[in-house]
């Protein structure tokens, strides 16, 4: 690993960002931390300034990057197509509705909840993988592999209109109304979190999650990660285990969506099984796509800015809100086909460098 | 019942289920199994076909003027899509799903925006087919024939004529073929309009028996793709094999379970096929 | 209206930022019956409210894109209509209209409803079409105790303080049972569209058959999505019934009809989804639908003064709701319309904006002339009675209203039809919730309830 | 070139890669046929034959890529028939592929990181990234896209991450393919190099000269048959390798 020569004086600094940076994440340069800083400052001073829906909207929007970031490694770093995540997702936003309804009024909490739907999401993805990847499931086959289960599991959903499971009632096409807020703690001591709480504790939580994504890609992991995506024979006769490997990347981060379903479902105190339709199934890809396959910052990027602008566009009241949409993803696939930041960032760098020694990251095609 | 009447029950369901796959994957197919790329705007360009057989048809055509006028319309759209938009993403695969799945969001709402909620329709041809006891409309039988016949006709465009020679080449090996003189572009130029050609035709071929609305193409789009998976790489044995296995499993499933069971059926056959069977039948017809 | 997804968009050509496009007319030549009635009753008490202060905001949710686009823009149409004819002013206030497009999508719902509660601060919202839209985005509105209208047709069962509803319920469709089994026979066969409504709604029908002496001889829950129905039509004339039963929804379904005609099934059709919200007389081509009996609280052939006048006006504001453009002007538009008429009637009574007062005005109970003839918003349920039409479509696909023997008419055949007796035994919003204190329930009955 | 001397007899020398009546079967063709090989440790052996001669397949039964119709593989005196090909590389076998397999996209030191890291951690792994890329030349472009680099060099970069394992025995499958005559050279030498560090070395090549430059011992196959085994010089000397090679019409059959 390259030592990014900095002039820090406390080791300390040097080796939090030793563990933080390395060749496989975009942002390594002190430039880079201190914009990072500043970004979190505004989001954690943000409340003061604004009303609770800017702060439930964003809550929303913190919650969709964090399902882009979970695709963005399954896919982005493993090669692996899930075009079903939302599936998972879906799973992780049903277990916590159920569970959550169910012993709201038994442990005074939802932190069961939350285990549970990250438990069964990371249960069902392994049970899948397993299926797949032992299956010698490779490519395209599996994105369609994936997409069927998730339009499967949305069939399956809209029939359980009269079906009720612990307390909670699915629902069937109108889904789980009444789940409770996230409410930590326990018993008389439970805390349930207001707008601004949530927003601050979903902050938290994507910051956690970034920084410790960045952590594992530039560690042993993350390598092994990105040599699997390019080539799993070489990979394999490096004694690595791929079918292990890739059963424990899409299970991890099938848990993560998991996750990220269980905070929307207590985000909307509401679940409904569109969650698992096809329109909802492509916007992930959408978002790793535009932001760009090989980094974490694009997808978070893309992710913020296509959601706010989608939901900017519908207060227009113009029906043109999908032909926008449609012309974006369109237009990045075409002129900036490794994704829109990959791009600006090479832009960048061209321009700081000059145009002509700058290595150029513009990578040979790359095909999951 | 008489045996016989069970008998044509039975046909009639098989024909229509077959035809309804099958037309609805052919296009798909073609483009997939010699551009090796995924046009997710598919449904759309079966939409495209219905909308224009419906305008030919009200301009006074007869219905298989109309769907010839259909296909036609919808290849020309596809030709402007492929040298706008494909030509730049040859075996880019997710780049052109994503492209194509941009295209099919501005399409519906463009159709939608044009042509309002819903079209005006096609009346159902033919009557009905009588024999003894039993009655089923003539046209699903006809639209079982006419994807035959549309395979016929794709079997004999790519078997002997030098395009479809070229076309197979490509398929094989793009480099070699390449190397060897075939202009793969211009081929994949014509593919992509020939499957285009295909998809309207089957949206014309639907017409009849669906309403016509902007989002009618996201009905065959899941159907267009199961046939696909489960059909595998080769075009005309691949995708009608399917079409017609996943015919027989979803006649019987749909008559027990009712038409639920025949889509669960249908999905989970899918899901299976491709664990058995990574290349789809395709791979266990021409592996040996 | 609680249906899904693709349902069929009836013709809205025109591009969608200028309605229909045509100049801002004045009607001045337009009898203003309506508008009479409402400046003579309205105004007890002296102008309430602020004066001529801040101007009073009204926020509407309806899908302009999507599968259930059409639905919307016709609801905007008739809100519109009406704002013009209002001249914008509400207690001599000017009306600002917020209209936001959630095009389907239910966290959209939420967002856009919290945007117009906590950041619009609207007095009023009108919204939500599906169901799955309405319970998205109901737990906002209770914890915001925001005065919310939902106005599309549905399974009935919303008891919610904050709610206020208009619109045709399965249960007030009693009539078509009663006559189908009364004209054709007790055997029948249904085709339920599977998901909440058509489920709900089958139990409804199946009760009322039942207290007929009728039995369905098939019952068949078909996926939305499905748009073959071989197996289906052969189970049919297996069975043989005397009538039909059609609880199907969006277009995918619909293709049952041009498929059964095909297929040589000449059935009576009794339907509980169909002609006065999708208007597929106008959609197929004749005999397709020929031979179906629709009952709902409106049709635009009804034949009132009244309504002659609200469609003629409606459809020179919007061509394209016209029969040449192969447009109907439905069931989802005069709801609309009641809607923000139940909502200008309520505030003249309280003679404010607050909306404590205004839910007030409305529990008190609140009388509307409407194209739909005189109808009444029962404080208990928050519904409003309706008057129920019996439609016949013709074999030319032309629409003639019967009584219950089956002669023709030109009254409706049941009038000032309240929500069911099992929904009103627990529902009572005037004594069992307050304003502070809400009940905010979704009551569907489930098997044996109704019984 | 220092040459080399015999090692002395087979049987007390330790082998490190047996195969007892190996044989593969697609369908009617036998690619290899009843093949017993034995390569003892420390030796540098070459494997050569014509086209279709079943090398190919002999490496991937060997590597695991393909389980056989019969027949052992011993590798350090354990079987490891049934062992999948990441557990065979564990116990010390490594691989160079055919076509260069790279990893295109990233960069040389991603590159030799990711064998590197499976039995190094830490600045043990960074020194030894360090090394290999001094090995190869490679040390001021270790930020460049192994993609982009010449075909030679991507050549030796496989070459030092297939090392980067401490394998005990390296399989070089074609290394020097599409190679200049002087890189040919280079690449023996390297090779030779890695003798030196105790590698047994088993080279699938056709290139003559390399396997006159490197080979202690050369085994010819033919028709999926060890054809003949013996030193450079009575390979090159034997009269029936120049005809199954040259394909004359033999007079009797191999």
């Amino acid at each position: 690993m390259t030592e990014d020569v900095t002039d820090e004086s406390t080791g300390r600094i040097a080796r939090v960002r030793d563990l933080l940076e390395g060749q496989n994440t975009l942002g390594n340069s002190t430039k880079f931390w201190y914009g990072f800083l500043v970004v979190v400052g505004v989001v954690f001073v943000y409340p003061l300034f604004t009303n609770p829906y800017i702060l439930k909207v964003n809550t929303n929007y913190f919650i969709w990057i964090l399902l882009a970031l979970s695709l963005a490694v399954v896919w982005g770093y493993t090669g692996i197509f899930n075009f079903g995540q939302t599936a998972f997702f879906g799973v992780g936003g049903y277990t916590f509705g159920i569970v959550g309804i169910t012993l709201i009024d038994v442990t005074g909490g939802t932190n069961v909840a939350i285990v549970a739907a990250v438990v069964v999401a990371a249960i069902a993805s392994a049970l899948l993988g397993y299926f797949m990847f032992y299956g010698e499931i490779s490519g395209l086959y599996v994105a369609i592999l994936t997409l069927a289960v998730a339009l499967t599991g949305n069939l399956i959903l809209t029939r359980t209109t009269n079906t009720t499971i612990g307390a909670a009632e699915l629902g069937g096409n109108n889904g789980i109304t009444g789940i409770p807020s996230l409410t930590l703690g326990a018993g008389p001591m439970s805390f349930k979190l207001g707008i601004t709480v949530q927003y601050y504790l979903v902050a938290a939580l994507l910051v956690a999650t970034y920084l410790g994504l960045r952590i594992l890609l530039n560690s042993y992991y993350g390598y092994v990660l990105l040599a699997i995506r390019e080539d799993e024979d070489r990979t394999r006769m490096f004694g690595y285990d791929v079918r292990n490997l890739k059963l424990i990347s899409f299970s991890l981060t099938a848990s993560l969506a998991g996750f990220a379903g269980a905070l929307y479902a207590a985000w909307g105190n509401f679940i409904d099984p569109s969650i698992m339709g096809l329109t909802l199934a492509s916007l992930p890809i959408i978002w790793v796509t535009v932001g760009g396959r090989d980094t974490l910052i694009g997808p978070i990027v893309a992710a913020y800015a296509l959601q706010s602008m989608s939901t900017k566009l519908s207060t227009v009241g113009s029906g043109y809100t999908n032909i926008f949409l449609g012309a974006v993803f369109v237009l990045v696939v075409l002129f900036f086909p490794d994704g829109l930041i990959p791009a600006i960032v090479n832009w960048w760098e061209d321009r700081k460098q000059g145009a002509a020694e700058s290595d150029s990251r513009r990578s040979a095609e790359v095909d999951a | 019942m008489a045996v016989v009447e069970e008998l044509f029950r039975f046909l009639v369901l098989m024909l229509s289920f077959f035809g309804t796959l099958a037309l609805a994957g052919i296009g798909l197919a073609i483009i997939f199994g010699i551009m090796g790329i995924i046009n997710f705007a598919h449904g759309e360009f079966i939409m495209i076909g219905a909308y224009s057989t419906s305008m030919a048809y009200q301009f006074g055509l007869p219905l298989i003027a109309a769907i010839g006028v259909g296909g036609l319309a919808t290849g020309v759209f596809g030709l402007v899509v492929e040298r706008l938009l494909i030509r730049h993403m040859y075996d880019r695969l997710i780049d052109t799903l994503v492209a194509t799945w941009g295209l099919s969001l501005i399409l519906t709402q463009v159709v939608r925006i044009q042509f309002g909620g819903s079209f005006a329709g096609v009346p159902v041809p033919f009557g009905t087919f009588q024999y003894g006891g039993f009655s089923a409309s003539m046209y699903k039988i006809v639209l079982g024939f006419a994807a035959i016949a549309l395979f016929a006709l794709a079997y004999v465009i790519l078997m002997y004529t030098d395009y479809g020679l070229q076309a197979r080449a490509a398929m094989q090996n793009k480099d070699m073929a390449r190397s060897l003189g075939v202009q793969t572009d211009r081929v994949y130029m014509l593919t992509f309009f020939f499957g285009s050609v295909l998809s309207g035709v089957a949206g014309g071929l639907f017409a009849p028996l669906t309403v016509l609305t902007p989002s009618m193409g996201s009905d065959y789009i899941v159907k267009a793709f199961v046939t696909v998976i489960v059909g595998g790489a080769n075009v005309i044995v691949g995708t009608s094999g399917a079409a017609l296995s996943l015919g027989f499993i979803q006649t019987p499933a749909s008559q027990i379970f009712g038409t639920l069971g025949g889509r669960v059926a249908l999905l989970v056959t899918t899901i299976l096929i491709i664990r058995i069977l990574p290349e789809g039948i395709s791979g266990v017809v021409t592996r040996d | 209206m609680s249906r899904e997804t693709t349902a069929s968009d009836s013709t809205e050509k025109g591009d969608p930022t200028g309605q229909s496009g045509n100049t801002r007319r004045r009607f001045l030549k337009s009898v203003a019956v309506s508008t009479g009635a409402v400046s003579i009753a309205g105004c007890t008490g002296q102008f309430g409210g602020g004066g001529g202060a801040e101007p009073i905001k009204i926020g509407t949710l309806y899908d302009n894109s999507g599968p259930m686009g059409f639905v919307g823009k016709g609801k905007d149409a008739a809100t519109k209509m009406w704002l013009e004819e209002q001249n914008h002013t509400l207690l001599d206030r000017e009306v600002e209209w917020i209209d936001y497009n959630p095009a389907g999508d239910n966290t959209k719902y939420k967002n856009l409803t919290r945007k117009l509660i906590q950041q619009d601060d609207v007095d009023m919202i009108f919204g939500a079409l599906l169901s799955s839209n309405r319970e998205a985005l109901r737990p906002i509105v209770d914890e915001n105790k925001q005065l919310f209208s939902y106005n599309g047709w549905y399974e009935g069962g919303v008891c919610d303080e904050f709610m206020v509803l208009n619109t045709t319920l399965t249960s007030q469709q009693r009539p078509l049972i009663d006559f189908m089994v009364e004209n054709f026979g007790s055997d029948y066969y249904a085709l339920v569209a599977d998901y909440n409504y058509g489920r709900v709604s089958n139990r409804y029908a199946r009760h009322y058959a039942q207290e007929n002496g009728a039995e369905p001889v098939g019952e068949e829950f078909i996926p939305l999505e499905v748009s073959e129905f071989g197996s289906t039509i052969n189970r049919i004339k297996e069975e043989d019934p005397d009538w039909i039963l059609s609880l199907l929804v969006g277009s995918s379904q619909l293709s049952f009809f041009k498929q059964a005609e095909s297929a040589g099934v000449d059935l009576p059709y009794g339907s509980l989804a169909n002609i006065a919200g999708t208007y597929e007389h106008v959609k197929f081509e004749p005999p397709v639908m020929s031979d179906t009996y629709s009952c709902f609280s409106y049709f635009q052939e009804i034949p009132t003064e009244r309504n002659r006048q609200f469609v003629q006006k409606f459809q020179e504001n919007n061509p394209d709701y016209t029969k040449e453009n192969g447009g109907y002007v439905f069931l989802s538009i005069a709801d609309a319309w009641n809607a923000i008429r139940f909502y200008w009637k309520a505030v003249e009574k309280a003679g404010t904006v607050d909306q404590q007062e205004v839910l007030a005005a409305y529990e008190d109970g609140l009388e509307l002339e409407s194209p739909k003839g005189t109808i009444t918003f029962n404080g208990e349920t928050h519904h409003a009675t309706q008057n129920m039409w019996l439609a016949k479509v013709n074999d030319d696909h032309s629409i003639t209203f019967l009584d219950q023997g089956g002669n023709e008419t030109d009254q409706p055949i049941a009038e000032n039809v309240q929500t069911s007796e099992w929904f009103r035994n627990q529902c009572n919003l005037v004594e069992d919730s307050t304003w502070d204190d809400p009940k905010t329930e979704y009551l569907t009955p489930d098997e044996g309830d109704l019984a | 070139m220092t040459s080399r001397e015999q090692p002395t007899s087979e049987t007390d020398e330790r082998l490190i890669l047996e195969t007892d009546g190996l044989t593969k079967r697609f369908g009617g063709l036998t690619a290899v046929d009843d093949v017993d090989f034995e390569l003892p440790e420390g030796e540098l052996r070459c494997l050569i034959g014509p086209n279709g001669a079943g090398k190919s397949t002999f490496l991937k039964l060997v590597t695991g890529a393909h389980s056989p119709t019969s027949g052992t593989v011993r590798f350090d005196g354990e079987d490891i028939t049934g062992l999948e090909p990441h557990d065979r590389v564990r116990r010390g076998m490594s691989l160079k592929f055919q076509q260069i397999s790279t990893y295109q996209a990233l960069t040389v030191e991603q590159n030799l990181r990711v064998p590197t890291q499976r039995i190094r951690s830490g600045q043990e792994a960074t020194d030894r990234v360090e090394e290999l890329l001094d090995i190869i030349g490679l040390s001021d472009r270790r930020t460049e896209r192994a993609g982009s680099l010449a075909h030679g060099d991507q050549q030796w970069l496989e070459i030092a991450m297939a090392m980067a394992t401490d394998p005990k025995l390296l399989l070089l499958d074609e290394p020097t393919a599409g190679m200049t005559v002087e890189e040919t050279q280079e690449t023996g030498e390297l090779i030779q190099d890695l003798v030196d560090e105790g590698v047994t070395i088993l080279v699938v090549e056709h290139d003559i000269n390399l396997v006159r430059q490197i080979a202690d011992r050369v085994t010819v196959l033919h028709q999926g048959r060890i054809f003949t085994e013996g030193t450079v010089e009575e390979i090159t000397a034997d009269e029936d390798v120049k005809r199954i090679y040259l394909g004359k019409a033999a007079e009797g059959s191999a």
